[in-house]
């Protein structure tokens, strides 16, 4: 019989294969000692200031898309979540939900994937686990991280300290993720037209903490995209959010794509984009210090803060305005 | 493209289209006492003008209805039932374009009989649901044609793109609506206090200007419109216009793409599969000659026909108002369940479930419309 | 209830009656069946991934320009009339 | 239309449905300030040792069981793994993954048990995830948490302190969780007879510790159950370990149903079991302290530490001796 | 119930017993100038025996060697590649013993089938694979037939079962072997060398001691043993009694459950629904009169007949000693793939991956048997 | 090759050919179609849900009867032989 190329029930259940699995695979990618222990629990070194801790779950499909994998989104996911709450990552834990029958080329790809996420954040992968269902009951591979980081003392964000005037800025052009995902999904002609931003955010945002020390609240914009994200800070804040609709960078294919499909890119997913809300005087500085940054090369203001009750507007290009919401329902492509 | 495209969403000349619409609005509006009511009748345009935030810009001088134009707001429950009775079918997968996924029926909504185990599978074309039947002869792939005189070209050829592969298991369940007949029920209507129609541009591209020429009678001012803002604007500037020249005629405002007799070819391909008949419309009953059925050449593709469905006991929720906002009557913030009871994540009626439905779309970009003053 | 959009026809299959468009940079296939013949260069009005209308460039320009001689008139109405006692927005 | 009743895929989207859910569901039963927040990370307070982090998903099928459901097991699962660490467990994240359609009554009582496990071992949930997949891509639900814990100075827990003669306890009868789902999930006549363990060792493992500082190492017996845990620690250590069958706490029903199905019971998974190595002299010591706590009433000496190379070795009732390795594959029932 | 079946597992007696046997062996070994060389036919009891530690008890006298009496062990190539092949077809479920799960054929396995997609079920006994078929009738279900005297009364029974219930959906690929004819070719293999036979309890409870007369001819000591620890320890005993003695026959140490002429109920199943026939035995070839096949009246649920599969070629995996294993001529410990290329986690044959197959059992509890002594 | 497991019928359903069995303290149904009738406080042998036997307890009894025997009569082999020089173990 040929040698196991795909996973088996058996590589789930805690016996020689799971034994096999770990130290074939995962621990060959993740050469943390503390991993390497492979003890019940890891210990960890944690020293001066706050410890941040975060959790997702990633379920994308397809497994592979332009601009990333599964691997790399679970990696930038939790990263990205840390570094919004102003804390720098430093350990991730890993948990592989795997249906039987996964290629383990597949696997492999994506732990390398992780390995090369978790290298470009600067974390260590410090614990793990692996389960496997049965054929049908999981759609092929499921990855949670968990995140652990030190917000450092002096770092103080939060909803409360935003006010009116406070201007918001984002890392660059929204969207990309969410209508790639999409594309590939639906199997639209133009999926290989578009590319996910997945990407680490904590050094981006590390410079400009650096820079701005006032900065006062960040968010990175996954599900429910740029709209929701500002609806939920606007509610949690107490106050109004204004947004300038042709000042938020799109690229022309996501707003093309978005338009064939009936979609609005303030509500498409983002994997490497985040708002930052700074005080008024800091906003020419903050988007300075982004635009210096890789990753945000088309940063720009967008909006700003005003008193109110928890309301988002859109000021749109012809000088209209309109009420964003939250995301209600799934985005679907629509022909009406 | 981009070259000439861009224009029609300048916002140079979206100001100017604005400036000139409020001069015009306003002596129309003075000389009727009233604020000029102007009834989109698709829904694509109510979503338009949402996003581009024109009730804003526009609200205080013209009222802006939605109309009967969403044709998933126009499904009757009793068809939303059917359809989820076809769902609930062993063996049965229900192909849909993404609109009517979360429309509700009586009890049910085709998203909810996929989180239940139905099959559903959203199409963006249906030539797409023909490659997928042909690809899994193992099941029943029921297509749900639905929409105006615009999609119903492409159902059409689908179902000839079918019947020349000899599928066995595509069938379509049929439930396309046709416009001017709505148009027609609307302004026999006497409650219905219109001053004129902001007409369909793509339902325009298949039928054609003349169609629209029974409207003259009625001596309402209508402009066919395409969807970008400025066209919009272009639209409404026309009907003002007609109003202050007391000279009201159906323009042809979308002149790139509508042409006075329409696209023959797409009118050809809809005659030949389809024959008209009577269709039930939510919130208007049964309209005469406003609905498309299958012809006989084509009956096999005929869903109703090729299953046995339970029959379906439709309930109407108490206290929606989607049957008078799909005439105009009433704006959805004057239905008493709307941002109460009703809201998107917990829609009573499809009106505020389709995303070009009229109180989706007041929900999602309108509803603080008053609280807004102080930062607009 | 009917969303169009424009695109560029940037290559055609005539055999198959299937075109390729451009539009804000993403590239699509459609169908052409019901416009008939296509050629590269040439605007269709697509919808569900059929082309339902060719678009007239001619008819577009001459709108463009109206539009641009509104904007270069502009001010001939200088006092644009605000609302402010009429009954509340809808 | 009827309300909600069941999952949909747009609880999942990040828009207002999942704050529907987060804020109508979760943040009922998990009431603690830092949760409440709603964060994209938690801050956590932690101080007075090294920190432990251990991550576990729970993917069992059917949900609920004699003796637990998925909720519980997720809780008692990590807090385990941190607890055998000698780690004080204080905070989790939980990650839930639904299948579309999932009644949302069975969700919340699965929420409503975790609250209730996390009240027990005195843990606190400060961060979340919900993901919800298409019908048919996930069996119904599973349950991601990791923990964080506290390991107190002094506490010094490895594979290298342990010496030959170092006696080797677990705290009651083994295999009931293996055999309690193996017999539902199979439908076999009995399913009702057995029951799962399911239960957090903090409290008991805390005792120990307290009572008996000399202990060297411990493990929970999860998937793989006893003899791979033993074989693990042996390899590990690179010392032999030997067990005495007689001396290893079985029920009679789990003995009975596993020699129907011709299974090993020293290889089916517990969830509230654990093994600790102490030294020679406080074997007995160690055993008191056990047995005293009502997890622990049926607790007994099971072996020891030999000088070796990794061996584990059980002596048969009969006197016999046989060698012990890893599970390999999964445990099916047998006929031959 | 277990006030008396305890006795069976009683360490007292076990160590009364082990001493007796040890003074016999100790005795016949003198006067062989070797170990006593016993075959436990039956796989049950080879799992019995390493379970029990009685190779660390009694390994220095006796040798004692698994035979030909693991089911899945000796199922051929060439039919774990026909129930691979079951597997792989479309709206086919394979139901299955939980043993033949990870049985490796020429270049898969049910485990690795099931990874690709196919429905494999694990019932517990075949009558659950008729209520499985009942419940599902939009599926095939194809039970595996595998096992001796034992389980083949049991699986004519469902096939009667699923004949009354009028099943369509389901079938049996038969595969099941008989015991006698295969001692019977051990016995005239002229290179074994077997000093006698521990006989399987349940088969005999099935064909009775009566079925075994025929090892009379070669005058071999052979005893029906039962499971329980101090039943093989008793077995063990009753063979060297008669060769000190030199009196061999065919004993029932096993009286509790087999009966000189066996279960005559079971036997006329068997003999209702199938017919013996020749079959091939994994290391042995084709044994005749070793195997059943459908009767003429139950043809229709012949798995075998109802599909049509692809050719097989199987390919024996070199360097795999399971054959000579199976018929005692080597140990598991002799073969040179042993725990080197060959263990449980990636198995080469089917005695490492039956957790009662002759290599498993040795890997598992015995693969240090050396190394032990320090601690034992 | 032939798990059996020893159970004592606790309920019959002689209709049905069924009956339940107890066993090291679990209860599990079986067929008694292979062995005929059966009564409450039988013991029988289970193999893939079916009895393939019963059990004779007179014999059972017999056989520990005997092996007691045995035990009484422990150290009349007083030399229990060790092997030593023998060749290795398997
Ligand atoms: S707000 Fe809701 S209830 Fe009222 S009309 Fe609209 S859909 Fe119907
Ligand atoms: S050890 Fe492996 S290769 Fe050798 S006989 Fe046994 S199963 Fe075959
Ligand atoms: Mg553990
Ligand atoms: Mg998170
Ligand atoms: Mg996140
Ligand atoms: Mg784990
Ligand atoms: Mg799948
Ligand atoms: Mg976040
Ligand atoms: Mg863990
Ligand atoms: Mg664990
Ligand atoms: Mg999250
Ligand atoms: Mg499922």
């Amino acid at each position: 019989m040929r040698k196991n190329d795909v996973v088996l029930l058996a590589h789930g259940d805690g016996g020689a294969l799971t034994h096999e699995l770990i130290t074939g695979l995962f621990l060959r990618y993740f050469p943390g000692r503390t991993l390497q222990s492979l003890t019940d629990a890891a210990a960890l070194e944690l020293s001066g200031g706050r410890v941040a801790v975060s959790t997702d779950s990633f379920v994308v499909s397809p497994l592979f898309f332009p601009g990333g994998d599964i691997g790399k989104l679970s990696v930038c996911g939790t990263v990205n979540d840390l570094a919004v709450v102003g804390a720098k990552p430093l350990y991730l834990t890993a948990s592989f939900l795997i249906e039987e029958g996964l290629p383990l080329a597949e696997l492999e790809r994506v732990v390398a994937s992780m390995a090369a996420a978790c290298a470009e954040a600067g974390v260590e992968i410090v614990a793990g686990d692996t389960k496997v269902v049965g054929r049908g009951n999981l759609d092929r591979l499921f990855i949670n991280t968990t995140g652990v980081g030190l917000i450092p003392d002096g770092v103080e964000l939060g909803y409360a300290r935003l006010a009116p005037g406070d201007q918001i800025l984002v890392n660059g052009p929204i969207g990309e993720h969410g209508m790639t995902i999409l594309a590939l999904r639906e199997g639209f002609g133009f999926a290989g037209q578009v590319a996910s931003d997945c990407a680490p955010l904590n050094g981006i945002i590390g410079e400009l903490l650096a820079a701005v020390p006032g900065v006062k609240l960040m968010r990175d914009l996954t599900r429910g995209g740029l709209a929701t994200a500002a609806k939920e800070i606007a509610l949690a804040a107490g106050c109004d959010i204004i947004l300038k609709e042709d000042a938020i960078p799109v690229r022309p294919e996501v707003k093309g794509a978005a338009e064939l499909l009936g979609l609005d890119p303030l509500y498409l997913a983002n994997e490497g984009k985040f708002m930052a809300v700074v005080p008024a005087a800091d906003g020419e500085k903050a988007l300075g210090v982004l635009r210096r940054h890789p990753l945000g090369q088309e940063a720009a203001l967008i909006g700003e803060v005003c008193s109110g009750r928890g309301n988002v507007y859109l000021k749109t290009a012809f000088g209209g305005t309109k009420f964003l919401d939250m995301l209600a329902g799934t985005p679907l492509p629509r022909i009406c | 493209m981009r070259e000439f495209l861009t224009k029609f969403r300048d916002p140079e000349i979206a100001r100017a289209l604005i400036k000139d619409v409020r001069h015009l609005a306003t002596r129309v509006a003075d000389r009727l006492g009233r604020r000029v009511v102007l009834m989109e009748v698709c829904g694509t345009h109510t979503v338009a003008i949402s996003r581009a935030g024109l009730r804003s810009l526009l609200g205080d001088l013209l009222d802006l209805r939605s109309g009967p134009g969403c044709p998933v707001c126009v499904t009757d429950y009793a068809d939303v039932d059917r359809m989820v009775a076809l769902a609930r079918l062993p063996g049965v997968t229900v192909g849909t374009f993404g609109d009517m996924v979360r429309v509700p029926g009586s009890d049910s909504s085709l998203e909810r009989e996929r989180a239940a185990g139905a099959d559903i599978r959203i199409f963006y074309s249906p030539a797409d649901a023909v490659a997928w039947a042909a690809a899994h002869p193992e099941r029943e792939l029921v297509f749900l044609g639905v929409g105006f005189e615009t999609t119903a070209p492409a159902v059409a050829l689908s179902i000839k793109e079918a019947g020349a592969r000899g599928l066995k298991n595509f069938s379509v369940y049929v439930n396309h609506k046709l416009v001017p007949p709505a148009l027609m029920a609307l302004l026999e209507d006497p409650e219905i206090k219109v001053d004129g129609f902001i007409l369909p541009g793509h339902v325009s591209a298949i039928i054609g200007r003349r169609a629209y020429s029974f409207l003259e009678a009625f001596r309402l001012p209508a402009a066919i419109t395409g969807f970008e803002t400025n066209d919009i604007l272009e639209g409404i500037r026309q009907i003002l216009k007609m109003m202050w020249g007391k000279e009201p005629r159906v323009v042809n405002g979308y002149t790139r793409v509508v042409r006075e007799e329409g696209n023959k070819i797409a009118q050809r391909e809809m005659a030949a599969v389809f024959r008209v008949g009577d269709a039930s419309w939510r919130g208007f009953g049964v309209i005469p000659g406003s609905g498309l059925t299958l012809a006989a050449p084509f009956a096999a593709f005929d869903a109703a026909a090729r299953f046995t469905l339970p029959p379906v006991v439709p309930r109407v929720p108490a206290g929606c108002a989607c049957g008078e906002i799909l005439k105009g009557k009433l704006t959805p913030k004057e239905c008493r369940l709307f941002a109460v009871a009703c809201n998107p994540t917990s829609p009573v009626g499809p009106c505020m479930v389709s995303s070009e439905g009229a109180c989706a779309a007041y929900y999602q970009f309108e509803r603080h419309y008053g609280e807004r003053a102080n930062h607009a | 209830m009917c969303l169009g959009i424009p695109g560029k026809i940037v290559a055609v299959s005539p055999e198959e009656h299937m075109a390729e468009i451009e539009t804000f940079g993403i590239r699509q296939r459609i169908s052409t069946l019901l416009v008939g013949e296509v050629a590269v260069g040439e605007y269709v009005m697509v919808h569900t991934g059929y082309a339902i209308e060719k678009v007239d460039v001619a008819e577009a320009l001459e709108r463009i320009r109206l539009w641009e001689e509104l904007l270069a008139h502009e001010g001939v109405f200088d006092e644009v009339p605000r609302s402010g006692d009429r009954p509340g927005t809808d």
